[in-house]
């Protein structure tokens, strides 16, 4: 206990943590100013949201190369990790924002409304998002985890003339505070056995722990409580429920939203959490995971096949591509094996690539159909409204396919890099059984890519309403493809991150 | 001289080439003429080669000509090479010989054919491959002959494709033909791993030195004789021979009767010492089904009214006689009566085309009789022929059918019985043909109505160009005979050439008791022979017994059809089987998969039921399963 | 100390805990009114600062009980964003239960 | 095989042959925008040039030669070991050069009818792919080859195709992608293992095939994962129903370069990869795989001759065919292997050959039902010729190009694989019947009046056609330049795969 009388706060690295600083500058300003002047013009909200989160970026830059010279460290007295695995994730949801943002704000214009608060709420989510990426502590892991999800509950919320948004909004809210009480029921039995919320502290905790019968079971489920509240944010079976219903009823740019910076946050805290903090029961939860993750591929791949609804489709694509990132984890269980940290790595860029793309992918979808009058399952963002589209706009029916390519796995694309490097991981350490049901699972989840592109590019169109691609978005779109196409083409551009990525602060 | 052999077989392929490019223009005839005289050149030149290798001595006969290596790989070195030999050159003679004159006489026949030059660019393209068949130094040159030969007998007995018959003749022969194929391919895969090569050669060789072991030589021995089966229509495979004189007549002459069906015996003879290598009882098997096809197509032969069917049964029967000579090692025999049958049974081929092109295309002989009045030359010709195949001294089927039936004496009384009732039977229907076309009263004056071309019709005699070689050939059919003659050892003209060749697995009869008395079975072979023709004079001409035909013999023992219903009925079943199972069973399990996916999709998709605490439920499921895991864990440690 | 005291040890207070937690995730799956749901939520998360406090009474840690009032913040903001999401439902419509919000599905 | 990297060139000839189709069809599809009327030509140019270069690749060859040659090899992904490794040797020449000179006399000879850009920036994509994946001397970029191709045909099947497209195409992507996605398991898996023994990640075939050693466990499985892909694409009988519809449905253009290569990249993929790698593997499965080609060769056969739609027909003797081709390659004697390798170049040739000609039948017609034509002969004779000599190639008649492929696998296989040979060889006879069949039902017979008006072969037809017929004739009657070009290849194949299997 440290005396009260002679309180000294811990040292803040301020230049570290600057990232998030800007993205909470921004978000203040958007609010503040936006709430006391009128609608701004020139598209501004989005250019100043995107402005911080590129301010962001090059501050993660910067200490990408920091980290390289210096080393991965701790800030904050230890509450939050500073290293490239963080960083990464910093980049690619800051990232993420900006082409957001920028297909938000065609959206919005095209819906005719004004809501700087959208923007302001990416900017908190972004916050959330990095803290919790970046998160060395069980608590703050959770503060940044509700810090998100309350900004995704609006988010998903935001459209108030759609019934549909309204119901997303509200089922996200109640189940994601159900799971996020599990999460918190998790950290208190943890720290109720190790007497400590610190990663680091629990590793050490843990590999000096003589386990006593009733204790460890305590142990083991407040880790598994710890997954539960994971595996409900990642949307790993059959904890995904809410996906498809709130993918479908958010806005579309929300959506692509939560598929991107959402998914990041949570797979990268979740591959934190565990590596660093319960490794030594690795053989416990790698167990789960190994089924989680067998049952997220199979159920996500399986049930996409049947939707008629183009959101609901990506949504159980991103449940099957979660499953897919969790053969990465499942490698990094395998404590023994010398390759262990290629899972860690492979996940990493799995995350970042999935972003672009998935990015992109919402990205045209927001773009070709309107979320008018979609309250029943099969309304105007129903497959049919691809129908014909690349003879109506070759470039944009192109840039689709392209992406569906890359998140069917076609080599040349980003999406193969991704898929091959879990898949790497996972027959490195010898888990091929999974790497094979994986592996099938993408054939199965191929068809539903294969269903949008005949429609794309076989099918006649059925409205002869031409699609109109604003510029903004065709800014957006046009960043994801290129990801996609050049990281397909060189491999080697991301991979060169991955050299010291698996260097965890907390480590 | 021996350098001219490569322009044996050239020179009728250069003719198919010069009519396949420019006959169109050349037009009818003058395309006929390049074709003959390109089969007439490789005459000529087999000629000289003949009388190049008659000058060397015996044991230096034999020259092999390498135009190129053909497929070199590894171990396998087959060459593209001609071997000239007595043998070869024996069956080339007869074969360009022969094909020379029926390209003349088809000049006639064919003339007015709307694919005149076409036809010839068949014939030539024919020749070529048959030149290359006898001519080839090594088993895959020969199958490549061997199989041109079936190609260009498939083109052209559906030469008049538009009649269906035809066309189904033709894919009926090609297809017959490939079964054998599969005994000579087999064959060969056997030779190189058993010899190491395909070159005669050297097989004979290892078959001679006993280096090729009995077991080998018997599996090779018995497949060539599947493929000779197939090609010499021999029991069981004869059937597409009948079906074959589709085919124009010419083309009935020189492939279905003188030179292509010839080839299995030419075969066997080539790889003799195989033969002899392998064990006793597969020359028995081939003399027996020689035998039983002599003597089942005699039988059809006697009840065909069909003019071209009865001489190709005939045709079937004499090549089981050649078998025959085969089986109980008589190769000369063999030879010889292949040389002679090609004779008077092209004679008597072109001679009923002419009687056809005489008729109109009329076949039936119940609609002829009394044509030797009409057409005295094509009458005369034809009896010459018919006098040669009845056996009938001094023409020339009666030498080589007695030297046969002399051997086969020798090898087993049984088979000779055999032989000697076929030729008896063989008179017989000859006879009963020969009465039923020229002679007796004239049937055809009241069928002018069916021939409309002009209205009072009279058969008439063919042109010079179809008579010519009538002529020769009956010449032929005549002295033919003087090849090889019974009564001296020097007269043994043919065996003496031959002997290089066949002399190690000729069998020697000179201590039995058929060579003893030779002069007796020569007797009796001219008893019988004179007996047949002597019945069917009297049934035909002088009516003094009833006709017996039965159906049956008619109907061809009601074997063809058997067969047919056999592929028809079961044979088509079983393959349609298997086409349902392919888009039923294998490839319905493919699209099952994909049934078994959305069926699953659609049950998970239930549990989607939009309901939160349907939700919640799922995640409390999950979470209890979890922990009951971990709780487990935890506790047993 | 006897074999059997009614004295409450820290284990109560977990027990209670989790018995707290268990009524509150069964209030969840059973209600249909979002706002008793909502509830039942903050239920479950008082009963984890129950345990918290006690857990840190039993390790004489300050830190578990400073982290309670981090989740109080926490559930006072959920409070605010759920509460707005249920209001401007209820502005469409008059009465509402969570199962009339079943439009999405499939 | 064994002496890798022989020479290095200053052009890199290799490359160029993927590159510029690759390129070229990034250039049509953005030509197709504004000037529709120039993509022809475009796509022409870049095709005939890579035909021209693949030619000269087949003078400057060095025969005898057993290495590769014209080797190209540049790092690519160089944390993955993954290197830009081209390469041809006696095995992957003719395959190469064919590749070349088909997708020109497609591109020349057979008009989309609509959609022309597109049609042919994907015909030039799937060139790229079909040249990389025959050249590619790396896992990783043969994998990347082999998958990418599935994209171009996808959409040439799909956007150009007759009724059921869609489903074929869908078909043939899923089946061929399944198969690949066990293949992608194993080369990994054959990289980390073949790691162990090496020291360093590479995925060059020639360096883990002579470097590595696999324990008889492992190396079966990797060897399955690798058959599994392959099988799927050559395809072997039980896995070869996506092809019936694939090519019945595929244009005819897509239908040539199917049969005529891409079909191909199975049958070389289990040459180059699968035993090459996994030698004593590939022996332990041989008769697995003999009874399943030989099984393709006769099942094949009998389906064909059942079949009442003729491209579906010749799509089914295609399953007969690679039969052979399959069972040579595993007879492992130099004959058979020798012949595989002429064999899948002569099928590329006569198969083709013979979809052109259905698809000219088609054009005229505008219907495959046999049941439909008749008597094609007497209106078209010089068609019904052209056929008949592509027919009997097709048949494996002696002096034309079948016969030599066929031969030389069957008394190859002879020695090891003696009763399996036999029964493939009643295969020979069956091809006979079903071709024969069809073409008497199709070409013979009086013509009905709708056949009697069909158009006799036009000139650009018959220019087109010539060119095959003159391969078949050639191939047929001179085979040597062609055997002793890929004899010594194979021959150091085989030795290295006897070295192994000892």
């Amino acid at each position: 206990m440290n005396d009260i009388s002679t309180f000294v706060g811990p040292v803040i690295d301020w230049l570290a943590i600057s990232p998030l600083l800007a993205l909470l500058a921004g978000a203040l300003v958007l609010l503040l100013v936006g709430s006391l002047t009128g609608e701004w013009p020139w598209r501004l909200y989005a250019h100043l949201a995107a402005l911080s989160a590129v301010v962001a970026i090059f501050v993660s830059v910067r200490l990408w190369d920091d980290v390289d010279t210096n080393g991965a460290r701790l800030l904050i007295g230890g509450a939050l990790a500073l290293d490239q695995f963080a960083l990464l994730g910093t980049i690619a949801i800051c990232l993420a924002i900006v082409l957001v943002s920028y297909l938000t704000s065609d959206y919005l214009h095209r819906e005719g409304v004004d809501m700087p608060e959208i923007y302001a709420l990416y900017l908190t989510a972004g916050i959330g998002a990095l803290v919790m990426i970046a998160s060395n502590d069980l608590v703050v892991l959770f503060l940044g985890l509700e810090t998100l999800s309350l900004s995704l509950y609006l988010l998903a919320a935001s459209n108030r003339q759609q019934v549909s948004s309204q119901e997303a909004g509200l089922k996200y809210f109640i189940l994601g505070g159900f799971a996020s009480a599990f999460f918190l029921y998790g950290v208190a039995l943890v720290y109720g056995v190790t007497g400590s919320t610190r990663l680091i502290n629990l590793n050490t905790a843990l590999a000096s722990f003589i386990p006593v019968p009733r204790n460890d079971a305590v142990l083991l489920i407040g880790i598994g409580m710890i997954l539960i509240g994971f595996a409900f944010k990642v949307s790993l079976v059959p904890f995904q429920a809410w996906t498809p219903d709130v993918y479908q009823g958010a806005p579309t740019p929300t959506t692509a939203f939560m598929a991107s910076v959402g998914k990041i946050a949570a797979l990268v805290a979740l591959v934190r959490v565990f590596v660093v903090a319960f490794p030594s029961r690795s053989d416990d939860w790698g167990a789960i995971i190994l089924v989680l993750s067998a049952l997220t591929l199979v159920v996500g791949s399986v049930v996409a096949v049947v939707q008629t609804n183009i959101k609901r489709m990506l949504a159980y694509s991103s449940i099957s591509h979660a499953g897919f990132i969790l053969v990465g984890l499942e490698a990094a269980s395998h404590r023994a094996s010398p390759n262990v940290d290629d899972g860690l790595i492979g996940v990493a860029v799995y995350v970042v690539l999935y972003a672009a793309m998935v990015v992109g992918t919402f990205g045209v979808v927001s773009v070709v159909t309107s979320d008018q009058a979609n309250s029943d399952a099969s309304g105007s963002t129903s497959l049919d409204s691809f129908k014909g589209l690349a003879k109506n706009q070759p470039m944009l029916g192109l840039a689709m396919t392209v992406l569906l390519l890359a998140q069917a796995g076609m080599p040349l694309t980003s999406g193969f890099v991704a898929k091959f490097g879990v898949i790497q991981a996972a027959v490195s350490v010898g888990s091929y059984e999974l790497a094979v049901i994986a592996m099938v699972c993408a054939v199965i989840a191929a068809f539903v890519y294969l269903r949008i592109m005949v429609n794309m590019w076989l099918a006649d169109r059925t409205d002869t309403t031409t699609v109109v691609v604003p510029t903004l978005s065709r800014i957006s779109i046009g960043v994801a493809v290129v990801i996609t196409l050049v990281v397909g083409f060189l491999p080697s551009l991301v991979l060169n991150l991955g050299s010291n990525l698996a260097e965890l602060a907390s480590k | 001289m021996l350098n001219l052999l490569w322009l044996i077989p050239l020179s009728p392929l250069v003719g198919a080439l010069l009519n396949m490019a420019a006959g169109r223009k050349l037009g009818d005839p003058r395309s006929g003429w390049l074709a003959t005289s390109a089969t007439l050149i490789s005459f000529l030149a087999t000629v000289m080669v003949y009388f190049e290798l008659l000058g060397r001595q015996a044991e230096k006969r034999s020259h092999v000509a390498t135009l190129f290596s053909w497929l070199p790989v590894g171990s396998l070195q087959v060459d593209f090479a001609l071997l000239a030999d007595p043998l070869s050159i024996t069956m080339s003679l007869f074969v360009t010989g022969i094909s020379t004159l029926i390209h003349l006489y088809a000049i006639g026949y064919m003339h007015g054919d709307a694919k005149f030059s076409k036809f010839f660019v068949y014939l030539n393209l024919f020749v070529f491959s048959m030149l290359m068949l006898v001519l080839g130094e090594n088993l895959l040159v020969t199958f490549l002959g061997w199989e041109g030969v079936g190609a260009c007998s498939y083109f052209l007995i559906s030469f008049w494709h538009t009649r269906n018959s035809a066309a189904v003749a033709g894919k009926k022969a090609f297809v017959t033909n490939r079964i054998g194929d599969f005994g000579v391919m087999t064959a060969m895969f056997l030779a190189f791993s058993s010899v190491g090569s395909l070159s005669y050669g050297a097989i004979n060789e290892a078959a001679h030195s006993g280096e090729l072991a009995a077991v080998s030589a018997t599996a090779i021995a018995l497949l060539l004789f599947v493929g000779a089966c197939g090609k010499s229509a021999q029991l069981p495979l004869y059937l597409w021979l009948p079906d074959a004189m589709e085919g124009p007549t010419p083309v009935s002459a020189l492939i279905h009767a003188a030179t292509m069906v010839t080839s299995g015996v030419f075969l066997l003879t080539r790889i003799n010492p195989v033969l002899h290598a392998s064990y006793a009882w597969v020359p028995t098997t081939v003399a027996v089904v020689g035998a039983a096809t002599a003597l089942f197509a005699a039988t059809i032969a006697v009840s065909q009214n069909d003019i071209k069917k009865v001489l190709a049964y005939s045709t079937v029967s004499q090549l089981g006689f050649m078998f025959l000579a085969i089986g109980s090692g008589a190769y000369v025999a063999a030879i010889f009566h292949m040389v002679t049958h090609a004779f008077f049974k092209a004679l008597l081929f072109l001679g009923s085309g002419s009687v056809i092109h005489g008729m109109h295309h009329e076949q039936d002989m119940r609609k002829m009789g009394a044509l030797r009045k009409v057409m005295p030359i094509t009458g005369f010709t034809f009896i010459i022929g018919w006098l040669a195949i009845a056996g009938v001294p001094p023409f020339a089927g009666f030498w080589s059918k007695d030297e046969i039936l002399l051997y086969v004496f020798a090898k087993s009384p049984v088979l000779y019985v055999v032989g000697i009732f076929t030729a008896l039977l063989t008179a017989y229907y000859m006879t009963r043909q020969v009465i039923m076309v020229f002679y007796g009263k004239a049937r055809w004056s009241d069928h002018g109505a069916e021939h409309g071309a002009h209205g009072d019709f009279t058969p008439h005699e063919s042109p010079r160009v179809m008579l010519m070689p009538l002529l020769v050939l009956s010449v032929l059919s005549v002295v033919g005979g003087a090849m090889q003659l019974p009564f001296s050892k020097e007269l043994h003209f043919l065996e003496h050439w031959l002997a290089p060749v066949v002399e190690e697995s000729e069998a020697y009869i000179g201590k039995s008791w058929a060579y003893q008395n030779k002069y007796l079975l020569l007797m009796l072979a001219i008893v019988v022979a004179t007996t047949g023709i002597v019945l069917a004079v009297a049934v035909y001409a002088k009516g003094k017994f009833k006709v017996v035909e039965p159906k049956v013999l008619e109907q061809a023992w009601h074997y063809d059809t058997a067969v047919a219903r056999v592929v028809a009925g079961p044979g088509a079943a079983s393959f349609n089987l298997i086409a349902w199972i392919d888009t039923n069973i294998v490839d319905g399990i493919v699209n099952g998969v994909g049934q078994v996916v959305r069926g699953a999709a659609g049950s998970l998709r239930k549990t989607q039921s939009g309901f939160v605490r349907v939700y919640a439920l799922l995640i409390s499921i999950g979470a209890v399963a979890i922990l009951g895991w971990l709780l487990l864990r935890g506790v047993v440690l | 100390m006897t074999a059997f005291s009614l004295e409450p040890t820290t284990s109560w207070y977990l027990v209670l805990s989790a018995i707290l937690f268990g009524i509150g995730t069964l209030g969840v799956l059973v209600r249909r009114n979002p706002l008793v749901m909502f509830m039942c939520i903050e239920l479950m998360l008082n009963a984890v600062n129950l345990s918290f406090v006690a857990l840190a009474r039993e390790l004489n840690d300050i830190n578990g009980q400073t982290i309670v009032f981090f989740v109080m913040v926490v559930a006072a903001a959920e409070v605010v964003v759920g509460l707005g999401i249920i209001v401007s439902i209820m502005r469409s419509r008059s009465t509402l239960t969570a199962d009339d919000l079943a439009g999405l599905k499939g | 095989m064994i002496g890798a990297s022989t020479e290095v060139l200053a052009f890199p000839i290799l490359s160029s042959l993927v590159i510029l189709p690759l390129l070229s069809s990034i250039v049509v599809a953005l030509l197709g925008r504004t000037r529709a009327e120039w993509t022809k030509l475009a796509a022409l140019t870049s095709s005939v040039t890579t035909g021209a270069l693949s030619l000269w690749l087949l003078g400057a060859f060095k025969s005898g030669d057993a290495g590769f040659q014209f080797v190209s090899n540049q790092p690519w992904i160089s944390q993955w070991g993954i290197s830009w490794h081209l390469g041809v040797d006696g095995i992957s020449l003719f395959l190469v050069v064919l590749t070349g000179i088909l997708f020109p006399l497609v591109i020349v000879g057979i008009d989309p009818h609509h959609n022309e850009t597109s049609y042919f920036a994907w015909m030039l994509l799937l060139q790229a792919g079909v040249m990389g994946s025959f050249m590619a001397l790396d896992l990783f970029l043969f994998f990347v080859m082999f998958e990418i191709v599935l994209v171009p045909m996808y959409f040439l099947i799909g956007g150009w195709g007759y009724d059921q497209r869609v489903y074929a195409a869908t078909k043939f992507f899923l089946y061929t992608m399944a198969g690949s996605a066990f293949m992608l398991v194993g080369i990994i898996a054959t990289v980390s293992l073949a790691r162990r023994d090496l020291g360093f990640v590479t995925f060059d075939v020639i360096k883990i095939a002579e470097g590595a050693t696999f324990s008889t466990n492992a190396a079966r499985w990797l060897f399955v994962s690798f058959a599994i892909a392959f099988a799927v694409k050559v395809p072997l009988f039980p896995v070869h129903t996506w092809l019936p519809d694939a090519h019945t449905q595929a244009p005819t253009g897509g239908s040539v370069i199917l049969a005529g290569v891409l079909l191909k990249m199975g049958t070389y993929g289990f040459l180059r990869f699968g035993v090459y790698l996994f030698p004593q593997a590939a022996m332990w499965a041989r008769p697995v795989l003999y009874t399943l080609a030989v099984i393709g060769v006769i099942y094949g056969a009998i389906a064909a001759t059942m079949q009442r739609d003729l491209k579906r027909l010749v799509a089914y003797s295609s399953v007969a065919h690679l039969g052979f081709i399959v069972l040579g390659t595993f007879a492992l004697s130099s004959q058979a292997v020798t012949g595989a390798v002429v064999q899948m170049v002569n099928h590329g040739v006569s198969t083709g050959a013979l979809f052109l000609l259905v698809g000219m039948i088609y054009e005229r017609r505008h219907t495959r039902e046999i049941s439909e034509l008749r008597g094609i002969q007497h209106v078209a004779p010089v068609f019904a010729a052209i056929f008949t000599v592509v027919m009997l190639s097709s048949v494996g008649l002696p002096g034309l190009n079948g016969f030599v492929g066929e031969f030389l696998i069957l008394i190859g296989s002879f020695e090891s694989a003696r009763w399996w040979t036999i029964i493939a060889t009643v295969g020979v006879v069956l091809a006979a019947l079903y071709l024969l069949w069809a073409y008497q039902r199709v070409f013979h017979g009086e013509p009905d009046e709708a056949n009697s008006s069909f158009k006799e072969i036009n000139i650009k037809e018959g220019m087109l056609m010539s060119v095959f017929v003159a391969i078949i004739v050639f191939t047929g009657v001179y085979p040597k330049p062609v055997l002793e070009r890929i004899e010594p290849s194979v021959n150091s194949f085989i030795e290295h795969v006897e070295s192994r299997t000892k």
